[in-house]
């Protein structure tokens, strides 16, 4: 069965359909069924795959464009397949936490969720394609309903938003254009399947302008530093759905795009430069959490907590260890998880107090105990509290990278410090202390909001104390792109397996 | 049919000094030809009207036209404030000098012994001599054309206009009737379409062997009398001498050359084009210096200095022709002598030339008749068919105009105010467009009625 | 090239003639100052003002001008087509009929158009 | 002087769709002598667009017939792949103007009226409208087929000429904003005439060169005449000066705004699509057929136009605020790509034929998408006639959202976005540019993309982001005219964006012959 | 013997172009662009007669009908728009602006 055809077809159709359906509140339900089929088609997927099995599985390819070598060939590997499923996770979620979005600014319901399958659709594909140019095009392809949810249904400042993310992420992957062009030119290969380009570039100097070509919109994508002013900017201003899928998701393209692109087809350039990129990240690591404590909007804060976490994602992938690339992928999924509940927890409060600043609230563990409790969990996660899923991938992405580099690990840890500042003080700020007059007449989380929340904390509870499947899963797929960049491990790595237990 | 005449090789071999004698001669031959002519048109006018004309001045008047010209040269020159100096001054030379350059290709007679060197009786001869008669003519038309403007008068502006588009008009349906000859001779070399008028060659038609005429003017008469009509145009002559219509713009293009020896010029300019025009007709259509039938049965006809004196009565006849013409036809109107130039003597042109071409094709051996009769069929049919329809068009049209008229009379009778009578209305603006409002005020910009047109 | 130098003689001697009787015109006569005189002539009554540059006048002319460019350019084809008319034959025969017609074409449209008509 | 002169011969068969639409061109003329006021215009779209289809068809019957290996009518023309390939584009493109003219609310009714006079009002009155335009569409449309055929240098200066005058008469005709109108006119006729001038004595000076205007001859010459370099190089530059003055390439760009603001926009749909792959087509037959042993010589040039033309068109569209500057200035930054294309082309016949498909590519999918653009410019109108001004756009995604929704894919498909016709237009150029070396003009090339998509993504802003002005602009119930015209150009946009591989081929077979010689 | 002939082409297209460029009567700048036409007929006339090929003689024909056509449209163009404006200047005509 084509699973993953399958996949984005069932989204795509899903999508036209919410466009027919003449009723707002039929559309959300509708829009919220096909998101469920498309999650049970992806576990039914997921279960079939067998971690042991080929590398890429599920695999379809058909010319698509012959003159260009250009195929429709997707499938999977562990890393995409854990990837695939964090997005069909979090989709149904989203639809669930957006139900009354995007009704407040009067603007058409069906739009926003039409919007959303689309963009479901083409975050499946960006990760199961295998064609180069079918990757970059659902990579820039992806901008568009992206760019239409934060512009239409976003805050204030949306346009600008919407604008500016637009533009940086276009510019990256027109850069990477040139770099795809030209990587099909060198190869010479005819054809711009992954499978058939690995290898083929040999000469260092030509892997390093292509390396930077790719590495660029990667890293405006990821965000990491310097790259990275347009994510506060719109992911403040996108509806909280629409910003749980750019952070939760769409960032994770720049770092999965790091893992299989950069480092695979590059693997000289890669590691050439591996200490420039590891730089930037400890920088961003400690920027984005310095950055965070000084902030007193709310998802502006959760944003530049994302640009610190997308710093260790980064730095775990150009580590290149096993245990380093295997936490930064389980990272990526966590980091869904986790700020996908902070940004739909702060998004319940926001919309209930009409404020995204710090200030306007306080205590509102006292009149709404669920949604504090909830948001507490959330920020724990965040700052990688032991129990908590994200710890057992930081915990890895430290270890892989202190056997390689021991400096920008130490440095590193300044990081996890800081986010237990920033967390905990928003949550203080926030929570505890005297009841605002403002948020006294604040409800608490509804049934509604309370089934967007209670699969969210339940994943980062179960991967926090038991993450074997995933690693099951994305381990020998970080060993293979490992071994295709023919590195090894310094010393034989930890059973990270156990470290999490 | 023997001594077909010098041709184009012929020419150019001719020293310096030979060269100058041909062109005073020729220029001599001009000036006294005007003199002459001004008198014999007089003259002849004056007969045909039943007056004696000039008789005072030398015997039967003769030195008449001496005497005008002196009083012309010795009239106070009167150049008005308002003109554009230089053009005012340029414009009678530049009409002056083209009418003479157009005699350079006219070809007078055949080889002569002239003081030892063999040459022939024409000035020169050049591949497109032809060209060159109607390119001196255009350019004549600036000479109209600066004159009316540099004038800056409305008449004479008009006037300039008027001739201007007028002769421009007539100079298409001229170069088209000259098309058919050039199809006939196949040069446009002046000697040398003379030479092609020697012999007509035969028609074998029935086993007989008929002579075809020689002079084009018989093969071609269509172009002729076309020709004919559009050298008066093309000259201003009377029918067609509205530039000059007294009644409505004075003088035309040289209201303001009132006297005085521009007036002169362009004077000397009409008659000469008029001969240019004349002798190109004999050069084209009736055979150049050739001597007529009667006489080109004696041998000697054509040789020597003798068809000079051929060419010379033709003139003279054509130059009557041109008087005869004026004293008897009037003026025509504006409209009816550009729709005339327009609307018959073009399309009628076209579409001799193209039977005429039918015609020669289908002489041709090697030729595909069916093709060449499908071809003069359509073009017959196709002038029959536009004919009959804007025929039938323009007398619906002259209906309903006439309709029209007809009921706005009756209107008029019916309102008292116009008194029965129809009167324009007096507040009617010059311009049916708008003033800018920062013209409206300014007395600067202030617009020249545009009178009639 | 020698063709021509004759033109060249008669221009000389014409253009010397026309010359020296234009410029002579003022040294002949005599001179009697009058405002009236000076004026443009317009049967009597007082001259109209004239704007810099001539003044304007009918659009009808302009269009004259135009038709009589396009009917000259198409002379200029039927000439040489003429004089070679032997040499092309039919084939000539052909493309001139079409030529002409094309031609009739655009006079057919400028005559339904009341573009000849003058009243 | 003696003999027979032998007749050329002319392959009919070949020149067929140019015969077929100057012919109802013609016919088109007799129409407007002959048929009543009423009838006119009844008559006249019938006949235009079944003229166009017509052409189209024994054009796509040639392609399938073979494409011959000889240029035509004595070397004159040359109907080889690019050549039809290029005239299908233009006659597909022309059929879906001239369904967007039909709608004769675009033209004046008189247009010696002068503006605000009695006249003018009154033939307002009459919604009279010059159904001139449409025989002279069809000449202009004929010069457009010529011009990219012409395989010498005269011929291809009459075609310049024949496609460039109706043009010129039609951007005058203009029914709302008059003034406007015709000052385009008078621009776009100076200019115009002015860089015809200079192409022509490029002609003179090459014909000196090689004594010949055969782009064939003049290409042989290259080889074999010495010492008169100086002849060939000026030569050479004029002609690039009016072949680039016809793209709209900088630094001649400066017409281009002015004379597609000023236009009827139906004409400027013609003028943006059609033109401008008719230039472009003789551009490259030009510079390869006839030039093509100078390239080291003026690739520098070209590549140095080209940085130039993006730049500019991408910087300044930005600066505009009137809906057609900006789309003239996008198109100039679009002849900017694809003069990447024309960069691109090689030595090799791989290099070339992938150059050259990708440009034809290029220009199929660019005509179409203008085409649709301004398409929807005509329906979105205020009271004085086509709303222009940004501003007035603003919000329109809420009060018409499925033009506006349409709009912004056009713009997207400007701004080369996947999945989209215009990105793999994109693509194609660049990706025989990279192949070619000029991977630094690529880069400059994506660059200027990015700053183009600011403008674009700014009028999605406006439409989409903004809220809606209280007396915004209308947008007109389309006619169906226009209706199918969205539709087509949309339709195209998205299926060249999804499923390019059949144009792609047919490109691909188009470029395999390249140019006959 | 031709260079001569070259040489007056060549001033009367630069005189032509600068013309164009400098002048700011719309009639004038055409009439420059008309001068430039017949600069580039001069030229070519003069080449047929380098080259002894009668090519450029043929193709100053049609450049005179390509000028003929100009002429006709040009003033057309220009005449309405000297009808509505009553003015020929170009800079007048700036509506259009950068």
């Amino acid at each position: 069965m084509p699973w993953l055809s399958t996949l984005m077809g069932v989204s795509v159709l899903g999508a036209l359909g919410v466009t027919l359906v003449r009723n707002d509140k039929l559309a959300k339900q509708f829009t919220l069924v096909v998101s469920l089929i498309v999650l049970a088609l992806t576990v039914a997927m997921a279960v079939q795959f067998s971690p042991n099995g080929d590398k890429f599985q599920f695999a379809e390819t058909y010319d698509w464009i012959p003159q260009f070598g250009v195929h429709y060939g997707v499938a999977v590997d562990g890393i995409a397949l854990v990837l695939i499923l964090l997005s069909a996770i979090l989709v149904p979620i989203v639809v669930l936490a957006s139900w009354h979005d995007a009704e407040a600014g009067k603007r058409s319901v069906r739009t926003y969720f039409s919007l959303l399958l689309v963009l479901e659709a083409m975050m499946i594909g960006v990760f199961a394609a295998t064609d180069v140019f079918l990757f970059y095009v659902f990579f820039e392809a992806m901008l568009i309903p992206m760019y239409f949810m934060i512009g239409s249904y976003g805050g204030a400042q949306r346009s600008y938003a919407a604008v500016k993310f637009l533009l940086y992420s276009l510019f990256g992957g027109l850069l990477m254009l040139v770099a795809v062009i030209a990587l099909y030119t060198i190869a010479g290969k005819g054809t711009f399947m992954f499978s058939d380009l690995v290898g083929t570039i040999q000469d260092v100097t030509t892997q390093k302008w292509l390396f930077l070509g790719f590495f660029i919109a990667f890293a405006i994508k990821a965000p990491l530093w310097p790259f990275h002013t347009w994510l506060p900017d719109a992911a403040a201003q996108a509806p909280a759905g629409a910003a749980v899928l750019l952070v939760g998701v769409l960032d994770k393209v720049g770092t999965y795009g790091m893992l299989r692109f950069c480092l695979e087809l590059f693997p000289d350039a890669a590691k050439f430069f591996t200490p420039l990129v590891i730089t930037l990240s400890v920088i961003g690591i400690v920027y984005g959490a310095i950055v965070a404590i000084g902030q007193t909007d709310m998802k502006r804060l959760i944003a530049y907590t994302s640009v610190s976490h997308f710093g260790f994602i980064a730095m775990g992938v150009f580590a290149m260890t096993t245990s380093a690339g295997s936490g930064a992928t389980l990272y990526m999924v966590n980091h869904g998880f986790s700020t996908g509940a902070l940004f739909l927890i702060a998004g319940f409060l926001i919309y209930r107090r009409g404020s995204q600043f710090i200030a306007d609230y306080g205590g509102v563990q006292k009149v709404a105990p669920i949604l504090a409790g909830t948001f507490l969990v959330a920020g724990l996660s965040s700052l990688s509290l032991p129990g908590l899923s994200t710890f057992v991938s930081e915990f890895m992405v430290l270890t892989g990278t202190y056997q390689r580099y021991v400096v920008p690990a130490v440095i590193a840890t300044v990081g996890v410090i800081l986010a237990a500042i920033y967390i905990l003080w928003m949550y203080q700020r926030t929570m505890n202390g005297p009841t605002a007059e403002s948020v006294k007449s604040l409800p608490d989380l509804n049934a509604r909001e309370k089934w967007v929340v209670a699969p969210l904390v339940a994943l980062l509870l179960v991967f926090g104390f038991y993450p074997k499947p995933l690693l099951d899963v994305i381990n020998p797929a970080v060993k293979d792109t490992l071994s295709s960049v023919s590195v090894t491990d310094p010393k034989p790595a930890v059973p990270v397996a156990q470290e999490g237990q | 049919m023997n001594n077909p005449g010098p041709t184009l090789s012929d020419f150019g071999h001719d020293p310096l000094w030979i060269s100058i004698i041909k062109a005073i001669a020729i220029f001599v031959f001009l000036m006294l030809g005007v003199l002459m002519g001004v008198w014999t048109e007089r003259k002849l006018i004056s007969r045909m009207q039943h007056r004696y004309g000039p008789n005072r001045a030398g015997k039967f008047g003769l030195l008449q036209t001496v005497a005008d010209g002196l009083k012309m040269g010795l009239k106070e020159d009167i150049m008005p404030r308002t003109v554009d100096k230089v053009i005012y001054f340029l414009a009678p030379v530049i009409i002056a000098v083209p009418a003479f350059l157009a005699f350079s290709v006219v070809p007078f007679g055949p080889m002569v012994w002239m003081f030892g060197h063999k040459t022939p009786l024409q000035l020169t001869d050049l591949p497109v001599a032809v060209l060159l008669v109607l390119a001196t003519a255009s350019i004549g038309v600036y000479g109209i054309v600066l004159a009316g403007w540099g004038s800056r008068s409305p008449y004479a502006i008009l006037g300039g206009l008027r001739s201007s588009a007028q002769v421009v008009s007539y100079e298409i349906a001229m170069g088209l009737s000259f098309v058919a000859v050039f199809l006939q001779a196949g040069t446009l070399s002046t000697s040398e379409i003379v030479a092609k008028q020697a012999s007509g060659g035969t028609w074998d038609i029935f086993g007989l062997s008929i002579p075809a005429p020689s002079w084009y003017v018989v093969s071609l008469i269509p172009s002729f009398l076309i020709y004919a009509i559009t050298m008066l145009g093309e000259t201003n002559r009377v029918p067609f001498d509205l530039p000059e219509g007294e009644g409505e713009l004075v003088g035309g293009f040289h209201t303001e050359y009132a006297s005085s020896l521009k007036f002169a010029m362009f004077m000397l300019a009409e008659y000469v084009n008029v001969f240019t025009v004349s002798a190109m007709a004999i050069t084209l259509f009736f055979g150049g210096w050739r001597a007529p039938w009667p006489i080109s049965l004696w041998d000697g006809a054509n040789t020597g200095w003798w068809p000079m004196l051929w060419f010379f009565i033709k003139l003279v006849i054509a130059f009557g022709f041109f008087v005869w013409v004026r004293a008897s036809l009037p003026r025509v109107r504006y409209d009816q002598l550009m729709a005339f130039g327009w609307k018959v003597l073009i399309p009628v042109n076209l579409a001799w030339i193209l039977l005429a071409a039918t015609f020669k094709a289908l002489r041709m051996p090697e030729a595909d008749r069916a093709i060449i009769l499908t071809i003069g069929a359509v073009v017959i049919i196709g002038a029959f068919a536009i004919w009959l329809r804007f025929d039938t068009v323009n007398q619906r049209r002259r209906e309903a105009k006439a309709a029209a008229i007809e009921e706005e009379f009756e209107q008029l009778r019916e309102e008292p105010v116009a008194g029965g009578f129809p009167v324009p209305p007096l507040d009617a603006p010059h311009y049916h467009g708008v003033v800018p409002a920062a013209r409206l005020n300014s007395d600067a910009a202030k617009e020249v009625t545009s009178g009639s047109n | 090239m020698e063709l021509y130098v004759p033109i060249v003689v008669l221009a000389v001697l014409a253009a010397g003639f026309a010359v020296f009787s234009v410029s002579i015109a003022p040294f002949t006569g005599p001179k009697r100052w009058n405002r009236a005189k000076l004026d443009a002539y317009e049967c009597g009554i007082e001259p109209t003002p004239q704007p810099v540059g001539g003044g304007r006048f009918p659009l009808k002319y302009m269009i004259t001008a135009m038709l009589f460019i396009v009917f000259d350019i198409e002379i200029i084809f039927l000439y040489p087509w003429a004089v070679a008319f032997d040499k092309l034959g039919v084939f000539g025969l052909v493309e001139m009929v079409l030529f002409i017609v094309t031609v009739l074409v655009a006079y057919a449209y400028v005559w339904r158009r009341r573009g000849l008509d003058w009243d | 002087m003696n003999g027979t002169i032998q007749a050329p011969s002319i392959e009919y068969a070949l020149l067929a769709p140019l015969l077929v639409v100057f012919g109802a061109a013609i016919v088109g003329v007799l129409v407007e002598a002959f048929a009543p006021r009423y009838l006119r215009s009844a008559i006249h779209l019938p006949l235009t667009l079944l003229s166009l289809a017509g052409a189209f068809a024994l054009a796509v019957w040639q392609a399938i017939k073979g494409v011959p290996t000889k240029p035509a009518a004595m070397g004159a023309v040359a109907v080889d792949g690019p050549a039809l390939f290029i005239w299908g584009t233009i006659l597909i493109l022309a059929f879906v103007s001239v369904l967007l003219i039909k709608d004769e609310e675009h033209f004046v009714g008189s247009a010696a009226a002068v503006p605000g006079s009695a006249e003018e009002e009154q033939s307002l009155v009459e919604r009279a409208a010059h159904t001139e335009v449409y025989p002279l569409l069809l000449f202009a449309v004929g010069g457009m087929l010529l011009f990219p055929a012409a395989n010498d240098l005269l011929v291809a200066f009459v075609a310049l000429e024949v496609m460039s005058l109706p043009l010129y008469l039609l951007c005058g005709l203009a029914r709302r904003r008059r003034l406007l109108s015709q000052e385009a006119a008078v621009k776009y006729f100076l200019l115009g005439a002015f860089s015809s001038a200079f192409f022509l004595y490029g002609t003179a000076l090459l014909y000196g060169y090689a004594g010949s205007v055969d782009l064939a001859k003049i290409n042989q010459a290259l080889g074999s005449v010495g010492g008169q370099d100086t002849l060939l190089y000026i030569g050479a530059a004029m002609l690039g000066v009016g072949l680039l003055f016809k793209i709209g390439a900088a630094p001649f760009q400066a017409w281009k705004p002015d004379v597609y603001q000023g236009s009827p926009t139906p004409i400027t749909a013609l003028m943006a699509s059609g033109t401008l792959v008719a230039a472009f087509g003789a551009l490259l037959r030009v510079f390869w057929v006839g030039l093509g042993g100078l390239d080291w010589d003026w690739r520098p040039v070209f590549y140095g136009v080209a940085i130039l033309t993006m730049v500019v068109g991408a910087i300044l569209a930005i600066t505009q605020t009137d809906i057609k500057r900006m789309l003239a200035y996008s198109s100039i930054a679009h002849g900017g790509f694809l003069l990447i294309g024309v960069i691109a082309t090689g030595h090799t016949q791989a290099e070339n034929t992938s150059a050259l498909s990708g440009l034809l590519f290029y220009l199929v999918a660019y005509g179409f998408t203008t085409v649709g653009a301004f398409a929807v410019v005509t329906m979105v109108r205020d009271a004085g006639g086509e709303a222009w001004h940004l501003s007035r756009w603003a919000g329109l995604g809420k009060r018409s959202p499925l033009l506006a929704g349409t709009f912004a894919f056009f713009l997207l498909a400007f701004a080369g976005i996947p999945l989209t016709s215009g990105f793999f237009g994109k693509y194609a150029v660049f990706q025989a540019a990279v192949a070619n070396g000029a991977t630094p003009l690529v880069i400059i090339g994506v660059v200027a993309s990015a700053i183009a998509a600011f403008f674009y993504v700014r009028v999605i802003v406006l439409m989409f982001f903004s809220d809606p002005a209280a007396d915004g602009p209308s947008v007109v119930l389309p006619s169906r005219g226009t209706a199918a015209v969205v539709g087509i150009a949309a339709l195209a946009t998205v299926v060249l964006g999804v499923y390019p591989q059949p144009v792609l081929d047919l490109a691909h077979t188009a470029a395999q012959s390249l140019f006959v010689r | 013997m031709t260079t001569h002939y070259l040489v007056l082409s060549a001033l009367l297209f630069a005189i032509g172009g600068v013309g164009v460029l400098v002048r700011r009567n719309a009639i004038v700048v055409f009439m420059c662009v008309e001068l430039m036409l017949n600069a580039c007929n001069l030229a070519f006339v003069t080449f047929a007669r380098q080259n002894g090929n009668l090519d450029g003689q043929l193709i100053a024909f049609f450049v005179m009908i390509v000028a003929a056509a100009e002429v006709v449209i040009g003033l057309a163009i220009i005449v309405t728009i000297f009808r509505t404006r009553r003015s020929a200047s170009v800079d007048d005509v700036s509506l259009l602006k950068y």
